[in-house]
């Protein structure tokens, strides 16, 4: 197994000149890929047999003003976990979707899109809300947004009428 | 596909519907019995997991990442605790490592009773719900020995487990793996060999292997279409499942009936393996190791990022952690199992088929509404 | 007719709701027996009834008001010509066509309202619940017109009082037992009970014509259905168990027939609507035919018999 | 894969027709719902009497259902907040964690689990010994060693071997980074400690910037409320560490080596930033402080800080009082006192030295030249013994000896007349220090050590901390505790030893001071010089005959109302000692109070 | 009128009260995760058709509503839709700690915190989440509340629609269930 990692490092260094890897845990490994190269890099690991797209995920790092999504792929066949990861521009998130490369992340998409307003080209449905249904705040998961007081403001919080000390429910 | 709006009328397959177990719903068109397009509606139970994770405490955050899946809480409790684990580089201690794939185990046969007894909600057969679910309440009861809670057992923390197994448990636990073995036949010949069973699910709701890798589905719905034994606990073992036996049931024809074959023979391997476990499992040694030092409000998890994945009831459950070495985790994602089927799939291969296969496919697949919305 | 009749008739409902509520109820612990629980009071089907009369109740339009309340008149109707043991209530008017053709009123009385409430599901529950009649009535016509012949009598009553004459044996379930057996597959159906209940089905189409009822409305649909399942399992007892003697001996049939029902229909998923009728168009059908050229052709089970 | 298919096999299902069923028969479910397993995590109790009130079963709460109330009927104690955890089960979420992490071992769940009501208000309440239906309940989760959340185990600094004894290096190294935030990372900053702390410091807070790395927010915490930041991480007496609430349980948090740890280790700019972060402009006003002992600079540094013109009065050469002439060099080096006093310079303090209140200047010069004055002259002369012999002129006295020997360490005098063999008469702190000090000018001197303790107290009550007397006693102190001293055996001028009996009791009947001694049991300690450190008192010739009358004086010291101002004179001020007793976070705070009751009495004047 | 107000009741309505309290149906509707438990008190187990309960279907037959555990507001829409539907009289049993101040969930933005802001509560259960044996508890006592005439959620909530309705418009902004299809 350690091989096949091995190789998959020296190809993706000879093929999208990628260096730097990291190994967050055994059997797994994660690497930056620029953001226009990246979709050439799934479609060629998807070939070699990283079949499944397990997650699409997206990070607000909110200091440096960036989205890094993270597209994480499994083999089932060697049991590598893959994270590539890409940054976009937090002020103007747009990215391409992969849909035609990997069907099943339509829905992961809608996902990002709507936690994180990240606009994938070319999935038609990407705009639409899948969880939140009327929503007119902002995009919850980013970093600047504070769900307490969203929820405070909108929903209230119970103020108990009681005394103490005071016993409930006693006989 | 081109909707006739005379002939053809909307229906929304739930939320508030016998037929769907969860808060889910399944928007579409059918002509007379037959499904022309159908949309799923996610999002009833939508709570924001992943905002309400980076708000927490690593260590408060345990108290609420088993209530992402109902169904089976315990597989959150143990991803969670693998990633932290991975970022801490922290080593389970041995026995707390077979109390966890004890529990892991555990709540996997309760799951797949439950999944089991659920197929007779959609079919009408609800004399095996009622004896499914009650034989999983015996389940819970153990759970609640062992644990503390029958549902939310919030018991495999980050380090090992909170407490060590109670007194006689062992015994208990083999107790009732014997009589769940004595009534497993039972159920045996109430659903799987019944002819109307039969007729109603075999060679409906296929799943062609192509689709598989297409939607992404995983767990038993890729298992039952392969017919390769692909299973976390084999293509990638985590706890001890490297040094049990037992088998990966597979088929190279999903249907329905075989899925609910599967699901069956999941629950012996189960059993299987909660022997070996009971039987290897050490008496004495520590339950827990230290994680970070100081007390549970200042734990701070070294700056990285992970994924972590264990083989759920419903396939690759996994939980993508981001540290930035703060006493909050910077961000989490969950990668709900259940997603593909419940999503995708619904949209893409439910229509076709009749509004009665609709809950079927939810109950065969595998679709568990909480751990898609979050 | 008298007003003796008319009495009597309004009496015989009366008591007919009450005895078949009565088994519903004690039929409800019976299945919680089979699924390893006690169940509610025996009473809990007169409580429940009684308790949705006592609700308020929305009208979805007249189609669906007048519908329950024909569907209810003509099930009604439809009791009053049952005969059970020697009680008529109005005398010579247990004829099969009659009973038939009244039921079918309260049927369709059931149809028009559950159709008038148009929401989606019942419409399509309604569409199931017809499809699923056909597919029933069929073979359980065949039989009865085979048995008509056989007997030279379409009077329910008289078919029941030839089969008292040789003991058990003189029953129609041995006389034609492919017909028979074909009787208690369709009162399966005729009683929704699974695996024929696809027209109710809760997990697929959510009760199906009930989906809209509540209140008093459902109240006066439980007592409809209560009454239609009197004259169904009452016409099993009387064309295959050759009726009774005595209230008490039809008591006993009917109890058994009922509780047989249920207990199927208590270890039986349920059919998809369609591959109910492929099910009843198969062996069924063909049974009743062969029942009924046995007994055209050869007399087998009513001339030549014991 | 083998499907079987049988008409037949579901029928065996009506043999449940006959058996018993499973249900849970309804007097387990109505009349006494069945009991839960051992571990079941119910309802809570709280054992009110165990409880600190400290909060951290709040903090960990990850659903935000456990308020602390306030109960004002509750008595205030040290290291108890009068405070009650009142959970909101519209929130509890029944995790147990607050019972893992409750410090007192007072929070449990019990085995009930039945609460119904139609009323929202009766969902939240206040645990107490009983649950919320006051029924008894079994106790179900408990925590145990391997639930536990906190960290009870200190990690320890490291201590110079004995070998100290020969030199004043100073005993204790500080933390290094990895063991300061491991250290503070057991803090669970209820802030029983702040409460505690005479000075109120914000201790929580500034253990925080240990953990989050951000020392110069720390020091900006420390000198909020006291500006010896230095010699306070050296020499409190840390009555925080008592109350801490990990140590109802463990080992207190070391608060004190943490403040040391930040003093150390901020680069001095930022020290500099942080100390002087309050620093206002200039207003009008000018106070005069008498005395540089800790009250004295504590009330001067935040006069300044306030933007008066502050003057303080020093009758000896170098301020700083009982820091710079009290501690021992092995515990409070020089640098420690230096930097404190230069930040205290820095704030714009003006010192003016060799100038006694009395001999150089009167309190009446004083009124007349400044808005105020501020009292912070301290108990610094010893209190002395009554017994046969002490008026031999080599019976010493604990102050003046110490403040010889801080001289000879600073090199401005010769070592201290001290003979081969003494003994300190004494159980306090400074009796300890004057034993270690001695100790240590032998070695130097002679090459070797002889010193003798004796006091009236037992060991086990002996007023001194705990790790003094193991220090000592590792340092080769000869004890003789629970003798009290009878007299000081002189032959031809020269002392030969002292005299003591065993004590049976130290108070009377009645409560008061009135030894009483074993007869039986006496013997002599042979000495060449004793040391005598029962006490210190202040010196109040300086007040003139009406105010001595207007002043009420109690066990040598002065009643000031609790702003440290005196009733008949309003510009007058005092604090430390000679309000509270010897002790220099004591004097910080008294200090702090009369400087923002001088700042306030300025103003309205 | 405040909870447990009485109010003299002509013979028919204690007759109702009579039959109410000894037939209750719930409607089949898992709001939240509280319904895990729904299961074990249904079936064999706990076997809630002891006490003359069992689900329905739809809202029109069901005569109490189970709001078990926390509401989104995408489920609170469908609620209250589901609420007004039901025939009077009807009655609510809220599940565990997030019906009443918002539980586990108090800080997210897309649940609500205190359902009696939108709907009638009847009855709270305290637990997260309530055994089967609480939840039974719970149904009796209803139960005994409803023959003594001591439930009135309905009544106050036709009392003061206009309150709930502008509760509810707050929380979801419309009550209005759209399609998915967006067409």
């Amino acid at each position: 197994m350690m091989n096949s990692m091995n190789n998959l490092k020296e190809q993706l260094k000879a093929h999208y000149k990628i260096a730097a890897f990291e190994e967050p845990t055994k059997m797994q490994l994660a690497f930056n890929v620029e953001p226009d190269k990246t979709l050439d890099v799934l479609a060629y690991l998807k070939s070699i047999g990283y079949g499944q797209l397990s997650l699409l995920t997206c990070i607000d790092w909110i200091e440096i003003e960036e989205f890094q999504l993270v597209y994480i792929l499994f083999n089932w066949d060697n049991g590598i976990h893959l994270l590539v990861r890409t940054s976009i521009d937090r002020n103007n998130p747009k990215f391409r979707t992969i849909e035609h490369i990997y069907p099943g992340v339509k829905y992961y998409e809608r996902d990002v899109h709507e936690f994180f307003g990240v606009e994938f080209e070319g999935n038609e449905d990407s705009y639409k809300h899948l969880f939140l249904e009327l929503w007119e705040a902002d995009c919850p998961l980013k970093k600047d947004f504070d769900p307490l007081e969203f929820s405070t403001n909108r929903y209230g919080n119970r103020k108990y009428e009681t005394n103490f000390p005071r016993k409930v429910g006693g006989e | 596909m081109e909707v006739n709006k005379l002939k053809e009328v909307k229906l929304f397959l739930g939320p508030q519907h016998p037929g769907m177990h969860g808060n889910y719903s399944v928007h579409m068109y059918v002509d007379g019995d037959i499904i022309k397009k159908a949309r799923p509606m996610p999002g009833m139970l939508h709570r924001g997991f992943e905002k309400l994770m980076e708000r927490k405490l690593w260590m408060s955050n345990m108290a609420i990442i088993p209530r992402i899946c109902v169904i089976e809480p315990d597989i959150n409790e143990m991803v969670y605790a693998m990633g932290v684990e991975a970022l801490a580089g922290v080593e389970v201690p041995e026995k707390a490592t077979w109390i966890r794939m004890m529990i892991l185990e555990m709540a996997r046969v309760a799951t797949h009773l439950f999944a089991l007894g659920g197929i007779g909600g959609p079919t009408g057969l609800y004399t095996s719900m009622y004896w499914a679910v009650a034989e999983r309440d015996l389940i819970l009861d153990l759970f609640e020995k062992l644990t503390g809670a029958r549902v939310y057992h919030i018991f495999i923390v980050p380090g090992g487990v909170r407490k060590d197994l109670p007194e006689g448990f062992k015994t208990q636990l083999g107790t009732y793996l014997e009589s769940l073995e004595k009534k497993l036949p039972e159920y045996q010949e109430l659903l799987l060999k019944h002819p109307i069973i039969h007729t109603r699910s075999k060679d409906n709701i296929l799943l062609p292997a192509e689709v598989v890798h297409e939607l992404g589905v995983t767990g038993i719905g890729m298992r039952s279409a392969t017919g390769k034994a692909y299973d976390l606990r084999k293509v990638k073992p985590y706890a001890f499942y490297d040094q049990v036996e037992f088998e990966v049931p597979t088929a190279t024809y999903s249907d329905a009936l075989t899925r609910i074959h599967l699901k069956f023979q999941e629950i012996q391997q189960s059993i299987r393996i909660l022997k070996q476990i009971i039987e290897k499992m050490p008496d004495e040694g520590p339950v827990k190791a230290p994680i970070g030092t100081g007390n549970a409000l200042k734990l701070r998890v070294p700056a990285g990022m992970v994924y972590t994945a264990v083989e759920s009831t419903r396939g690759e459950y996994g939980y993508f952690i981001v540290s930035n070495g703060k006493e909050k985790p910077y961000r989490i994602a969950v990668r709900g199992a259940s997603y593909p089927q419940g999503l995708l799939g619904i949209e893409r291969y439910l229509p076709g088929h009749r509004i009665d296969d609709a809950p079927l496919w939810m109950d065969t697949m595998g679709v568990c509404s909480p751990e898609i919305d979050r | 007719m008298t007003f003796q009749n008319f009495l009597n008739a309004f009496l015989f409902v009366l008591a007919a709701f009450a005895f078949q509520t009565s088994i519903t109820g004690i039929n409800r612990k019976v299945m919680a027996r089979l699924q390893k629980r006690r169940g509610p009071r025996w009473y809990q089907q007169f409580l429940d009834i009684f308790k949705a009369l006592s609700k308020s109740s929305i009208s979805h339009g007249w189609v669906y008001d007048f519908g329950v309340i024909m569907a209810l008149g003509g099930i009604m109707a439809t009791v009053i010509f049952i005969p059970v043991a020697d009680f008529r209530a109005f005398p010579n008017t247990d004829n099969i066509f009659i009973i038939s053709y009244v039921l079918a009123v309260g049927m369709l009385g059931m149809a028009m309202s559950a159709s008038g409430s148009g929401n989606p599901w019942a419409s399509i529950g309604v569409g199931r619940a017809l499809t699923n009649m056909l597919a029933y009535e069929v073979p359980f016509m065949v039989v009865v017109v085979t048995m008509i012949f056989g007997f030279k009598t379409a009077s329910v009553g008289e078919i029941a009082g030839i089969q008292q004459g040789l003991g058990i044996f003189g029953w129609n379930l041995f006389r034609m037992p492919l017909g028979a057996i074909v009787g208690f597959i369709s009162l399966q159906g005729m009683l929704g009970k699974k695996p024929f209940d696809s027209f109710i089905a809760p997990a697929e189409i959510a009760s199906g014509p009930m989906v809209e009822y509540g209140g008093k409305h459902l109240g006066m649909l439980f007592i409809l259905h209560d009454l239609s399942t009197f004259i169904e399992v009452s016409l099993i007892v009387n064309l295959f168990l050759g009726g009774g003697a005595t209230f008490l001996e039809f008591g006993i049939k009917y109890f058994v027939v009922y509780t047989l029902a249920n207990l199927v229909s208590g270890i039986s998923p349920r059919f998809k609507i369609d591959q109910a009728v492929v099910f009843y168009y198969k062996f069924p059908l063909l049974a009743s035919i062969v029942q009924g050229f046995i007994v055209i052709f050869t007399g087998w089970g009513v001339t030549k018999w014991l | 894969m083998k499907q079987e298919k049988s008409m037949l096999s579901p029928l065996k299902a009506w043999k449940y027709l006959v058996k018993e069923p499973v249900t849970v028969s309804k007097k387990d479910i109505f009349v006494k719902p069945r009991e839960a397993a051992d571990r079941y995590r119910g309802f809570h109790v709280n054992e009110h009497d165990k409880c600190t009130g400290c909060g951290t079963c709040s903090e960990i709460c990850p659903t935000d259902a456990i308020n602390m109330i306030v109960l004002p009927d509750q008595p205030f104690v040290d290291g108890k907040k009068n405070e009650r955890p009142a959970f909101d089960y519209g929130r509890c979420s029944f995790c147990g964690l607050c019972v893992d992490i409750c410090t007192g071992d007072s929070l449990h769940m019990t085995k009930e689990y039945v609460h119904i009501t139609p009323d929202v208000n009766q969902m939240y309440f206040m645990p107490d010994e009983l649950g919320i239906h006051q029924k008894k309940f079994e106790n179900g989760w408990l925590r145990d060693e391997v639930s536990e959340l906190l960290d009870l185990e200190r990690y320890e600094m490291k201590h110079e071997g004995v070998s100290r004894k020969s030199s004043f290096i100073e005993i204790v190294k500080g933390f290094s980074y990895e063991m300061a935030l491991a250290e503070s990372s057991r803090c669970v900053e209820c802030g029983v400690c702040t409460q505690t702390c005479p000075a109120q410091m914000n201790i929580p807070e500034y253990i925080r910037t240990v953990y989050d790395g951000d020392l110069k927010k720390g020091i900006e915490w420390i000198y909020k409320t006291n500006p010896l930041a230095n010699v306070c991480g050296r020499i409190c007496t840390h009555k925080c560490e008592s109350a801490c609430v990990i140590s109802n349980r463990g080992d207190a948090v070391a608060i004190r080596w943490l403040k040391r740890y930040i003093v150390d280790n901020t680069p001095m700019d930022q020290y500099e930033a942080g100390a002087l972060a309050y620093v206002t402009e200039k207003t009008n006003g000018k106070v005069a402080i008498v005395g540089s002992g800790p009250s004295g600079l504590s009330c001067a540094y935040y006069l300044s800080t306030l933007g008066y013109e502050v003057d303080v009065y020093e009758k000896n050469a170098l301020p700083g009082g009982v820091i710079r002439y009290g501690g021992p060099e092995y515990r409070l080096p020089e640098e420690s006192v230096k930097k404190d006093i230069l930040m205290i310079e820095n704030a714009g303090v003006n010192f003016i030295c060799n100038t006694e209140l009395g001999k150089d200047i009167s309190l009446e010069t004083l009124e007349e030249k400044y808005d105020s004055v501020f009292l912070g002259i301290g108990f610094s002369y010893s209190r002395p013994l009554p017994i046969p012999g002490s008026d031999n002129h080599e019976v010493k006295f604990a102050i003046e000896f110490l403040g010889q020997a801080r001289d000879y360490n600073r090199g401005l005098r010769a070592i201290p007349d001290i003979s081969d063999e003494v003994i300190v008469i004494g159980g306090g702190n400074v009796a300890f220090d004057v034993a270690r000090t001695l100790i240590r000018l032998q070695e130097e001197k002679y090459g070797k050590s002889s010193v003798a303790m004796a006091a009236l107290e037992h060991r086990e009550i002996l007023p001194a901390d705990l790790e003094e007397i193991e220090e000592g006693e590792e340092e080769g102190l000869k004890y003789s505790f629970g003798y009290g001293p009878q007299a000081i055996k002189v032959e031809d001028g020269i002392i030969k030893g002292l005299h003591v009996k065993k004590v049976l009791s130290i108070f009377d009947g009645e409560g008061r001071f009135n030894p009483s001694y074993d007869e039986e049991d006496q013997k002599i300690i042979p000495a060449k010089q004793v040391y005598i450190a029962i006490g210190q008192m202040a010196n109040f010739d300086f007040f003139n005959e009406e105010m001595k009358n207007n002043i009420e004086f109690f066990r040598g010291k002065v009643k000031v109302n609790d702003n440290g101002q005196f009733d008949h004179y309003p510009w007058l001020f005092a604090g430390g000692d000679i309000v509270r007793g010897p002790d220099i976070i004591n004097g910080v705070a008294t200090g702090h109070d009369a400087a923002k009751a001088i700042d306030a009495y300025i103003r309205s004047k | 009128m405040a909870i447990g107000d009485k109010v003299e009741l002509s013979s028919w309505e204690k007759l109702g009260n009579f039959f109410r309290g000894r037939s209750v149906w719930m409607m089949w509707y898992c709001t939240g995760c509280g319904a895990i438990e729904m299961p074990p008190t249904m079936t064999s187990r706990f076997d809630m058709e002891r006490l003359g309960m069992g689900p329905m279907a739809t809202p029109r037959q069901a005569d109490i509503l189970l709001v078990t555990g926390y509401l989104s507001v995408k489920t609170l829409r469908r609620v209250i839709y589901s609420y007004e539907q039901m025939q009077d009289p009807k009655y609510i049993i809220a599940f565990g700690a997030c019906a009443v101040n918002g539980g586990i969930y108090f800080d997210s933005y897309s649940t609500i915190n205190k359902l009696d802001d939108y709907l009638p509560v009847d009855m709270y259960i305290a637990g997260c989440m309530p055994r089967p044996e609480a939840i039974m508890n719970a149904f009796n006592d209803l139960q005994e509340k409803i023959r003594n005439n001591e439930v009135d959620g309905w009544k106050r909530y036709k009392k003061n629609y206009d309150q709930y309705k502008k509760n509810q418009l707050k929380a979801v902004g419309e009550v209005y269930v759209h399609d998915e299809f967006h067409e």
